[in-house]
């Protein structure tokens, strides 16, 4: 047993601080949500020389096989300063299902995402469900050589973006997941800011007529892929979550003690010590469960699905309790669109409403 | 004790019920009932249409034109207004300024500015949060300096509620440094046409222009516009706040939200909202009691207590819990957010309708625990006052 | 609507109060549980002449006619105090039933309860239930002029003082209430000590040999009586736990203000002064269910049960945070069994065990 | 990073579980497998097995008999213990005077105290709180005066868990009066058996005789039972609470307690109380993984921090819980309750079996929160030491 980050670990995380805290500004992020794009292109550049875009992939693949606990280390750190960039979508979602699927071109689509070229969203999710989505009424079905997809998929993350899109389908009487490049004809699209500054896509698909080569994975296969990135996913969020809820008490401390009333600053007021205190324990606590979460995944142990239900149910409880108070003593100031403490509280609505929310996951567990 | 009505109380609510069935202005509830942002003037046309029935001064006494409700009939008269979903009134003059002037105003205060009021002809802002001094209100520091028949006035104040709207602000401002730094405040009202006034807005997390920062430089404001006496204003503050009487004015509003929302959550089988919704639902009868309990305190008293602190906080917690419920039941849904508008019309996205203004209220709705004296302020009041702590 | 107390109702509260505060000490209450009697036959004989014992009943049957309000009034006082007397149980419980019913013996019955000479207890409890007592195993069938009663019943409220029991039972393919007399043959008892120092008692019925005089109602009449007489008792209870949680709270503060810790009163830390105010915000929003509940119990209105569903739900929740926060200010003495304090939680666990804790009651609603 | 036990640690653990298979005494882990209420003569034969192995000195380095263990061997050892249901094993000596005496003890205290402890041969109590000094335990007042080669010592100290079986007593005590309330206190150790010490019981709302307050009247004391020097016995008190290590030893008795509760809960069919079960599990298994992050850190800067504080919160929160949970499962049974011993054997009520007990712990866990230092104290010291405020 040994909960201590390798020196490895511990440079990467340094380095994405040192991005973070230096290039990541409210500014700059206000900067990139107005400019309607969802993220930064040169950012996104620089997180591919950086190597960050590789960490996941498998060395055969021309990644640096690195797992669950550097991804951890990444997503907390971006949650900090709220990072907008798709890493979810492209890398930690799509990246991983082409990445460990038996695709002929996968070496060149994972080389073509971590030179930060192409972006590829997963179409898992249809709107007339909730959370959760084993059983995709979009279709596909054979014509010959080719198979026809019809159906809705919403939700899609970096959508209007992706070069490629990863989508979920019945096939037969199994489930399958399909590459589809987005220019495609019978592809319509709708696109939508999420509460938290990113964009997503609505997408229809009619008789979109695409080739047996571009199905990545059948049955039980399709399923297994579709399921790992999903709980890599949810323990990816999660990290982000404890990054933002560290930010939240962080900021609340900094705060209370610059704020002066009745004749003090009201970080000496003992009922805010406390809550200060709470939020802190509260963080503290998802990131045991984060802990227990990310080594199980690490390790592939049989019980890492049921620790990242524990884990997204408490991020999903406690990131609510601890962004709230942060607004609640920021008072005026943690309302007002021009602090960063009121991203934080929008943050985690989207990561509550991402991979099964708290309640979703407390009966899952 | 009953709590059931009498018939007479049973036959004003009809009246009320009436009313909003025949001369709530159609244009405003077509866009109340859909959620849609209200404009300038459908707000506007709302008040005068109250106003042109007479109970635009329903919490005053018929001396000032007011309706000379009972405590009771006031409770109905909101409660049903809420139920059917109509706009919130503006406390703004008719609740805070309008009895602060029939009470301490002089003769020609009351002609003045008493009518307006009652037929929605000025809109008013309240001035009492400044930038530097949010809950220790009395830290303030906007100055209004007396020079002949004038004061001057220089400063800010913030979380000014639609004064990008309003025609006058009534304002506590300094007009002397004391030792006891209630004592040099006054009670100023200001014409928002004066040079010098500045309305900066403010977004909130919703994305909304709802709040502004006022700014007053060397503003100009004639002598008559100091309400009573200099130096008495942190008193017609007090009084200003005593006479709030949250909770009770939303309990209807937010009875006719929690109706919505356990139909939305009937059809969406998950226990566990359910059970949440029925915990709400008792918080909210609970609320509502309380409410009346101390109408019951107000009629044999003459006035609130400190208890009406346990409904401001009561009451935002209910408030803001009702409006995460209605997130959680958008579910994933809850991902998108087109802004506090909501979606064009040729565009929505596929899914539960109310997810986007469930998101919008819910981050709008953070301010209810901080505005009005925060809850952490009410919690002191209620230990110093009534738990003598 | 009107909702101040009548002068009656509120002469009333002040002669419970009177005696409560004078006569109801802390070591008179420790007397009567070491005695082992279960309550004190002086005080019994006291409430009588005071004309508490004959508050609910009808005025036919020589009562005052009294209704919720007013019983909701003496147990407040009495939970205020912790009294023992079992005054749920004889008046309230078997009183309201007898009353209520079409028993020829009636009015000589409650006569004996007011005058304070005669005891009598609800056994409708089974022990392989939970709550839920609307199909009793305990059984009564036909034989001649008479019927057999066979059976088990627990948890019945001073049994071991009672002069007779009502019982619940199925009979041929109905539910009825039987009176017996404790005396008679068949009838094994084992009594046992409650959390908050009263007693209770398990009873065994073997081949139990009564008149069919006995049975105070039969079908839907007996399951009205019951289900009432239960409604009643659980507005009761509900009304005791606001006078503990008053109680509480008062204590509470008046402790606090007298404890000196770090060179002050620690009434003065804000911390603690404002979990003083949650305790009070908890209790009065007992308080209003109270009122909601009581004054449509009066007018008997359709929603009446629901209402008391609300209310003792509200109770469980609330009474467990006001009294382990009053043991917790307390410190070391809340959990002294030297101060009242602690029994305050005791008798808000009983109570919660009572007529369906907060969850069934929610569950109810 | 390795959540996962090297093969050491397996076979280190092998060990401690073949120790409870054959060497726990029968007599106790019967009584305590029953949950009935263990005698002095059955903690003292628990605590006698123990020592016999070698392992009372868990916690202490070897060179003064100790195991010399790593702290995860230590976490191994202790979650074993508690998850086969062993008593917890007492703290007074072991875990607390013993440190202090070999770390500020002179050779001859050295001599003469370690090896009755390491033997089980001395019971310990502790001699911290008094009736008028609890969380603010700087304001004590128990008085020991120098007189030639002995200190008289005054006063009372209370709160003192078996102190009614106990040998010996370690106290802090005033030595001097100084503005600094803190430098004027001692660290001395006692014999129960001295001339003017009387214990006096106290018994909780269970209903148990656990606690105690010990008097002392002009008591006499040996210079020499005075640990390192006078006036340092804040430090010496400080470092000794530093070394408790809350949280991480109950880990095994909760997951154990827990496992009970699932079964029982399992046959219930209550949705619930199942959900709040699950709750409690996922918030035991975020305690166990904090635990064993404070281990590491001890590992590597050799002391535990502040983060102790958090462990103390949330440890006794969900022991206190769990608890809870257990009462919550008895139901209507939850009335009955016959004391801190359970129902004799021959007049058990019909019902779940383990009502009396749960009623029992619930009861007597209400302590929890409130010794060692209140949670408001430990959430005061997370303030000040960890965030800074």
């Amino acid at each position: 047993m040994d909960l201590n980050f390798s020196d490895e670990q511990k440079m990467l995380r340094e380095e994405i601080q040192k991005f973070c805290m230096s290039d990541y500004t409210f500014e700059k992020r206000e900067e990139i949500i107005k400019s309607g794009e969802g993220f930064d292109r040169d950012f996104w550049k620089l997180f591919s020389e950086l190597g960050w875009l590789s960490l996941p992939f498998n060395e055969d693949s021309g990644g640096f096989g690195c797992g669950p606990v550097e991804l951890s280390i990444l997503f907390e750190e971006f949650g900090k300063v709220l990072v907008l960039e798709p890493y979810l979508s492209t890398v930690v979602l799509s990246g991983y299902i082409i990445d460990n699927s038996s695709f002929s071109q996968r070496v060149e689509f994972v080389e073509a995402i971590t030179s930060g070229n192409k972006h590829v969203s997963l179409a898992y999710i249809e709107p007339n469900q909730n959370f959760d989505h084993a059983d995709p009424e979009t279709s596909a079905v054979n014509d010959g050589e080719n198979i026809i997809i019809n159906g809705k998929k919403s939700l899609v993350l970096n959508g209007g973006n992706a070069d490629d899109l990863i989508v979920w389908v019945s096939y037969d009487d199994k489930k399958a997941l399909i590459l589809i490049d987005k220019e495609q004809s019978g592809l319509s699209f709708i696109e939508f800011p999420t509460v938290d500054g990113q964009t997503c896509t609505e997408i229809s698909f009619k008789d979109v007529n695409v080739s047996k080569d571009a199905i990545l994975a059948i049955g039980d296969e399709a399923e297994g892929l579709l399921n790992e990135a999903i709980n890599l996913a949810t323990l990816c969020v999660s990290a982000e979550s404890i990054g933002c809820m560290t930010a939240c008490y962080m900021k609340t401390i900094e705060y209370t003690k610059g704020r002066q009333q009745f004749g003090q600053p009201i970080s000496k007021f003992q009922v805010l010590q406390h809550r200060m205190v709470d939020m802190f324990m509260e963080t503290e606590v998802c990131k045991s469960l984060l802990y227990k979460a990310m080594l199980e995944c690490d390790s592939n142990q049989d019980t890492k699905s049921k620790s990242v239900s524990a884990l997204k149910y408490q991020i999903g409880t406690s990131g609510r309790l601890v962004s709230q108070e942060a607004v609640q003593l920021h008072g005026g100031m943690g309302v007002s669109d021009e602090m960063l403490i009121g991203h934080y509280l929008k943050k985690l609505v989207a990561i509550d409403a991402l991979f099964g929310n708290s309640d979703y996951h407390l009966k899952k567990y | 004790m009953e709590i059931s009505f009498t018939d007479k109380d049973l036959e004003f609510r009809d009246e009320i019920r009436s009313w909003i069935e025949n001369d709530y202005p159609k244009h405003v509830k077509e866009k109340q009932d859909k959620g849609e942002a209200l404009t300038k003037e459908d707000i506007t046309d709302f008040h005068k249409a109250i106003a042109a029935k007479g109970w635009m001064g329903f919490n005053w006494p018929t001396e000032y034109g007011g309706t000379g409700w009972t405590s009771t009939q006031i409770y109905i008269f909101q409660k049903e207004f809420g139920l059917a979903g109509c706009p919130a009134i503006l406390p703004f003059g008719v609740a805070m300024v309008g009895p602060v002037i029939y009470t301490f105003g002089n003769e020609e205060q009351k002609k003045r500015f008493l009518p307006d009021i009652l037929n929605f002809n000025t809109w008013w802002s309240q001035g009492y949060s400044e930038p530097g001094s949010g809950s220790d209100l009395a830290s303030l520091s906007t100055k209004a300096v007396k020079e002949g028949d004038h004061y001057i006035v220089n400063g800010s104040k913030t979380w000014t509620t639609l004064a990008q709207h309003s025609d006058w602000i009534f304002n506590l401002v300094r007009t002397e440094t004391t030792e006891k730094r209630q004592e040099g405040i006054s009670f100023l009202l200001i014409d928002m046409k004066s040079p010098g006034v500045e309305v900066e807005p403010i977004i909130t997390i919703d994305g909304a222009h709802e709040v502004n920062t006022v700014f007053f430089t060397d503003v100009k404001v004639p002598a008559e516009n100091l309400i009573g006496e200099e130096g008495k204003g942190w008193t017609y503050a007090k009084f200003l706040l005593a006479n709030e009487r949250f909770g009770i004015a939303v309990v209807g509003a937010e009875i006719r939200q929690l109706n919505k929302l356990k139909e939305i959550v009937s059809k969406l089988n998950n226990s566990d909202l359910s059970r949440k919704v029925k915990k709400l639902e008792i918080d909210l009868s609970a609320l509502e009691i309380s409410g009346l309990r101390m109408l019951s305190d107000i009629e044999t008293k003459g006035h609130p207590g400190p208890e009406s602190s346990i409904l401001k906080i009561r009451g935002t917690e209910i408030q803001q819990r009702l409006t995460e419920l209605f997130v959680e039941a958008a579910g994933e849904h809850a991902l998108i957010y087109p802004g506090p508008k909501g979606h064009e019309a040729d565009s929505q996205p596929d899914g539960p309708d109310y997810a986007a203004k469930a998101l919008a209220k819910y981050l709008n709705y953070r301010k209810t625990s901080i505005y009005g004296g925060s809850n952490e302020i009410q919690k002191n009041i209620i230990a110093k006052m009534i738990l003598g702590l």
